[in-house]
């Protein structure tokens, strides 16, 4: 198992009811991955359980290695606005990865913006100058806390068939509320379910499309209907 | 009139409660101003208090304020008038150590480093003495003095102004524990005459009902006259001790012991106004251009009343029996 | 908290303490430079009583003065918080009369006032309130975009609105400087009875002073210090509670 | 923005001399108490020079001390944001120096650093430092998680970089803070002069108290106050350019 | 016309070229309108233009009546956080609204969270809150600005019908990056084109789906096409 919780029970403090009961799921592969659930649900919740931002709950999560290194990043993360993004980016590329920020920087399409300040940005330009400083740290897993919400989605679908061609070995978990989106690209679906509901968490194969294999629409529409119906 | 009936006043002295203020206490706690038909409420002073001020603004009746205080104040019109003068010699002195060669004529000063208070009237006195001799300040060093002594404990500093009965007394004994002895270098044995502090009340008083500031004065002096009496030692420090709580009994016994050779001298008589050092305090300050032209002070000291009183006060010391009051009421 | 604050005054405090007696007797400074410690004691022997009393004297004209000045911050800086031609007028004279040094305003003060309570308050609060002010204006200029949007475009952002946004949104700094701002009012307090000597600690250091006492204005130090350190513990744990009820435990 | 200011000061100031002199003729007061126009003119031709040079003399000191108390309370408030043990040891240390009068504290700053400069310095930079050092404490001790997120994940957060963040988050409100102490300081620095130094306005209005020459210390205040309006103005000009090149003419 | 732009230009300071060069649209009916274009093109910087947030622009804009209320709502906002959301919410409620508000309340799920500061809830919760407190308001125009990005999609097509059918003579701008809902339920889209494309906006019909009237999978394809041909 790359990633794997057991058992997980939460509550937020004075709140009626838990967030998460007996909760278990499981990553065994790396891959781009989605956890998805309707509004409300807890998946930010989760990852921030994963990162150990949450720590007083019950149950375990374990990673394979057990120093694996967890990122999170979600879309209101904001870069300090006293230099330009671009400076900022090479500040925090390690050094190695300084050819991969480029290729970041045109594919994302924020080179022409990149000698902005980020406040200057509008949603969709923070949205993927945010990503790219995250994808060129050293992890193994990365969730994505609905960090291109405010892309377009031709675009969108451009950057994630980047990162799947970049990082095949490393585990992506992408919270998003696109149903098709998540169902063409991702590996494992784990849908998230309301806390009466049992067991609360569901795995489902997506297409897991790349640049080399398309997809069928049958089979899109396929999945995504066994997504619409697991919630 | 106000005079016959009793009537409330307030008196604003110079300075802290301390033994500088022996006979104003003593006339308040001993009820001398009751037995005057007065309630006296007196008012600690301070370095920003101003009794003159206070007479004008009509937040005292009367008060106690320094010479060249009530000459600045005279030449810029202020109706202010003197009833009496408490302090026959300027308690106002230099302290230094013995190990310093005695200072017997004022040539003895030059080279010495002189604390003064710039703007202070010590600074005035000094510069009287020193012209007095024949010198400036190139003769000596000058050094600001401030809350604190350290720079003459630590001898950075020869002479350092002191009220010799109260400080004096205070930092006498210290050094004296640590096996030090002082001195005092005192202006008026080098014949810079110069005023301390004196009983103010505003001319309109004195117009409107001089009764009553005869009343005043008698009550006040027979306080004075009373607290600085040696035989009657124990109640004035008794009083004293109320007002100071700060001052060990040893230090204040010592401390009125002083008050008594500066208030009341041999010759003099207790209040009296000594009409040539007010003179000679408004040449000093006339000379140093602190005062743009003459007041002509003997013109605001109202020695008839001092005179008046005094004998009264002397009187019936004397009778140790109050007459006055039946004298005086209707 | 508030016991680590106490105890931690007292490093403190026994900190300066054997600063002062090493110098004392590295430069074999006598009695009158720096009292020596059993002198320090038999003082405190002597006047802690009276002492702890005027401290709390003053404390309690301390807590008034600073609850005027944070009254008085509060309302300049609603007035100071616009670049308006008033906003900057009301600025300008709040500046300017701190820059007057209160020694310098006192005689004003008292002719004004007379003596007593209320001049003793007046500059009590002028010491204090200055840094609240302060603060105060960085916080009240500063929109909230995010939360005053939909206000202002409903036209509901009447000011008092506006200055409750801003201050929930900075919270914790006006609860850091309003705790702090204590200790400015305790100072105040202090100055102004040095000035109008008539009562209150401000007044026996200053006769220890005039009698160069340094042990006794050594104690006066420490009973202020405890008082404040206790004083500044309470404010914190309030700022606190009442942070907990507003934001909701947030 | 400057013209505006410096004519403000002007209204106000005009403002007090009106309230002073129709107190003085209302009451009929002698010249003693509060001196007529005529006598404050002449003592301006009298003293004008001399005051306007003591004004820049104290005001050099001043800004120097400012200088010093924001180094100051930046360091305090770097080691005293956190909750930690240090943290609350370094603020209690300087929340409790703060609340010691500093008429008291002068004697032994004197014993220690002997008079002049060093001790002037010194006390202007403490009078000026504390209001600084609250604010700090508040901006440095609040957390700004969507900045700072990527940084502390990614192990990057180094004590530099919080502090880079915080500060740049709250720039508006740190110039406020900073350009308003400026104020602090004169008055810490006329402060000091006027229980220390023998140089500076703070020393010529104690001679001016000395000799209850009320018409000079009007003047004094009257320099004192368009030097700082002018000083104040430069600030906040300053601290627009400041923002302007770190957020890039945000 | 309800709303006139005509001959808009617009440059941001200190940036290379400008934003907008002679760009026109207009809206001419009310219903359910949409922006739509990809990210950084400048949807949100002409929602500033039409509130009047911007006004160095040159050009023209006209709406109906001339005190027509434009009001713009973007994800970002934020309720105080000094007591609950249903306390806000009934405290910006005009009198007279209060049902319809109740009715939002419940239709938009956020009643069983209605009594949490608002820092508590979920980005969705926090936009469909945020939602809530502008729809019974009084406006003309409404300009959402991705004010539903982070709901789910099964949510959010609830929400958009649910207004569509309480609001029938109001005009909304719909900002999103999703094509399918966009061509779905708007019927007008205007397409926002890079400043080098002229014109450099287009307006194309969409299905303007409502509860009464479903939509056949190919016209929502072909429009769906339409529009990404046309960005
Ligand atoms: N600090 C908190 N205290 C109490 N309740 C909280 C807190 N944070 C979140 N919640 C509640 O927990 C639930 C899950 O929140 P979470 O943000 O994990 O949902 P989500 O799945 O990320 O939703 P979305 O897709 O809208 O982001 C929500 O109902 C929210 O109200
Ligand atoms: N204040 C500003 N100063 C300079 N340039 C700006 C400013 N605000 C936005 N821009 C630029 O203007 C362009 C349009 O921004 P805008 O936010 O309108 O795009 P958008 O269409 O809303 O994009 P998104 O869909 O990502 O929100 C962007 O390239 C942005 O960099
Ligand atoms: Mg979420
Ligand atoms: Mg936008």
């Amino acid at each position: 198992m790359l990633l794997d919780c057991q058992d997980i029970t939460y509550q937020y403090p004075n709140t009626e009811l838990p967030l998460f009961k007996h909760l278990s799921f499981g990553i065994d592969m790396p891959g781009f991955h989605a956890i998805f659930g309707p509004s409300g649900v807890g998946k930010t919740s989760l990852a921030r359980i994963l990162t150990g931002q949450i720590n007083d709950f019950t149950g375990t999560v374990t990673t394979k290695k057990d120093n694996s290194k967890i990122l999170y990043t979600y879309n209101l993360e904001r870069l300090p606005d006293w230099s330009s993004v671009e400076n900022h980016l090479a500040k925090v590329t390690p050094s190695g990865k300084e050819d991969l920020k480029e290729v970041f920087i045109d594919f994302f399409g924020v080179r022409k913006i990149a000698h902005y300040r980020f406040s200057k940005l509008s949603l969709g330009q923070k949205n993927r100058v945010n990503l790219i400083r995250y994808l060129v740290q050293a992890f193994d897993v990365l969730i994505m806390d609905e960090c291109l919400a405010n892309v377009d989605e031709r675009r969108r679908e451009a950057i994630i068939l980047k990162i799947k061609e970049h990082f095949p070995d490393r585990c992506f978990l992408y919270i998003s509320h696109n149903v098709s989106e998540v169902a063409r690209f991702c590996r494992q679906i784990t849908i998230l379910r309301s806390v009466h509901k049992s067991p609360q968490a569901i795995a489902i194969s997506g297409l897991n499309q790349t640049k080399e294999k398309p997809f069928e629409k049958e089979t899109l529409e396929k999945t995504m209907l066994e997504v619409m119906n697991a919630v | 009139p106000a005079s016959a009936t009793d009537v409330k006043i307030t008196y604003r002295l110079k300075w802290l409660f301390n033994v500088s203020a022996a006979g104003d206490l003593y006339a308040d706690a001993d009820g001398i101003f009751e037995a005057h038909g007065l309630y006296v409420t007196v008012k600690a002073g301070g370095p920003e208090r101003d009794a003159i001020k206070e007479l004008e603004l009509g937040y005292a009746d009367f008060g106690v304020a320094s010479a060249d205080q009530v000459i600045r104040a005279l030449s810029k019109k202020s109706p202010v008038v003197v009833i009496a003068q408490l302090f026959q010699t300027n308690p106002l002195q230099w302290v230094y150590r013995d190990t310093l060669s005695n200072i017997q004529k004022l040539q003895d000063l030059k080279k010495h480093t002189i604390g003064i208070t710039y703007g202070g009237n010590d600074e005035t006195i000094m510069r009287a003495l020193l012209s007095a001799g024949g010198m400036d300040e190139r003769d000596v060093t000058y050094f600001s003095v401030r809350y604190d002594y350290t720079p003459f404990y630590k001898g950075r500093v020869d002479l350092w102004p002191v009220y010799r009965n109260a400080q004096g007394i205070i930092i006498a004994n210290k050094l004296k524990a640590a096996g030090e002895t002082v001195r005092f270098f005192d202006p008026a044995k080098h014949g810079v005459q110069f005023v301390a502090n004196s009983v103010v009340t505003s001319q309109r008083m004195i117009e409107k009902d001089p009764a009553l500031v005869l009343r005043f004065l008698c009550a006040l002096l027979k306080g004075w006259h009373l607290a600085m009496a040696p035989d009657n030692q124990e109640n004035a420090i008794g009083i004293i001790q109320k007002f100071d709580t700060d001052t060990p009994l040893p230090t204040l016994i010592r401390q009125l012991a002083s008050t008594r050779l500066l208030v009341h001298p041999a010759g003099t008589s207790i209040g009296e106004i000594d009409v040539n050092a007010w003179r000679q305090t408004e040449a000093i300050m006339l000379a140093q251009h602190l005062i743009p032209k003459p007041v002509e002070i003997e013109k605001s000291l109202e020695l008839g009343i001092q005179q008046n009183a005094h004998q009264i006060v002397s009187k019936n010391i004397l009778e140790k029996t109050n007459v006055y009051i039946e004298k005086e009421s209707p | 908290m508030l016991y680590r604050r106490l105890y931690q005054f007292f490093i403190i405090y026994l900190l300066g303490l054997a600063i002062l007696f090493t110098i004392k007797y590295t430069l074999r400074l006598s009695e009158y430079v720096i009292p020596a410690p059993a002198t320090v004691l038999l003082t405190v022997a002597e006047v802690y009583a009276r002492y702890s009393k005027d401290v709390f004297d003053t404390f309690s004209v301390a807590i008034i003065g600073q609850l005027i000045s944070i009254g008085l911050a509060i309302f300049i800086s609603i007035f100071g918080r616009h670049a308006s031609w008033v906003g900057s007028f009301v600025k300008v004279a709040a500046y300017n009369v701190q820059a007057y040094p209160i020694v310098a305003l006192a005689p004003i003060i008292f002719i004004l006032l007379g003596d007593g309570f209320l001049s003793r308050l007046l500059i009590a609060a002028m010491i204090c309130y200055f840094p609240l002010l302060l603060s105060m204006l960085g916080i009240m200029s500063e929109p909230i975009t995010e939360v005053e949007h939909f206000y202002a475009a409903t036209g509901r952002l009447r000011w008092q609105l506006e200055v409750k946004i801003r201050a929930f949104e900075n919270l914790h700094k006006l609860a850091t400087v309003i705790a702090g701002s204590a200790t400015l009012a305790m100072a105040g307090t202090i100055v102004a009875e040095f000035i109008a000597a008539n009562a209150g600690i401000g007044y026996s250091i200053r006769i220890a002073l005039y009698q160069s006492d340094l042990s006794k204005i050594l104690i006066a130090l420490f009973f202020i210090g405890i008082t404040l350190s206790c004083y500044q513990g309470f404010l914190e744990w309030l700022g606190q509670q009442a942070g907990k009820l507003w934001a909701g435990n947030a």
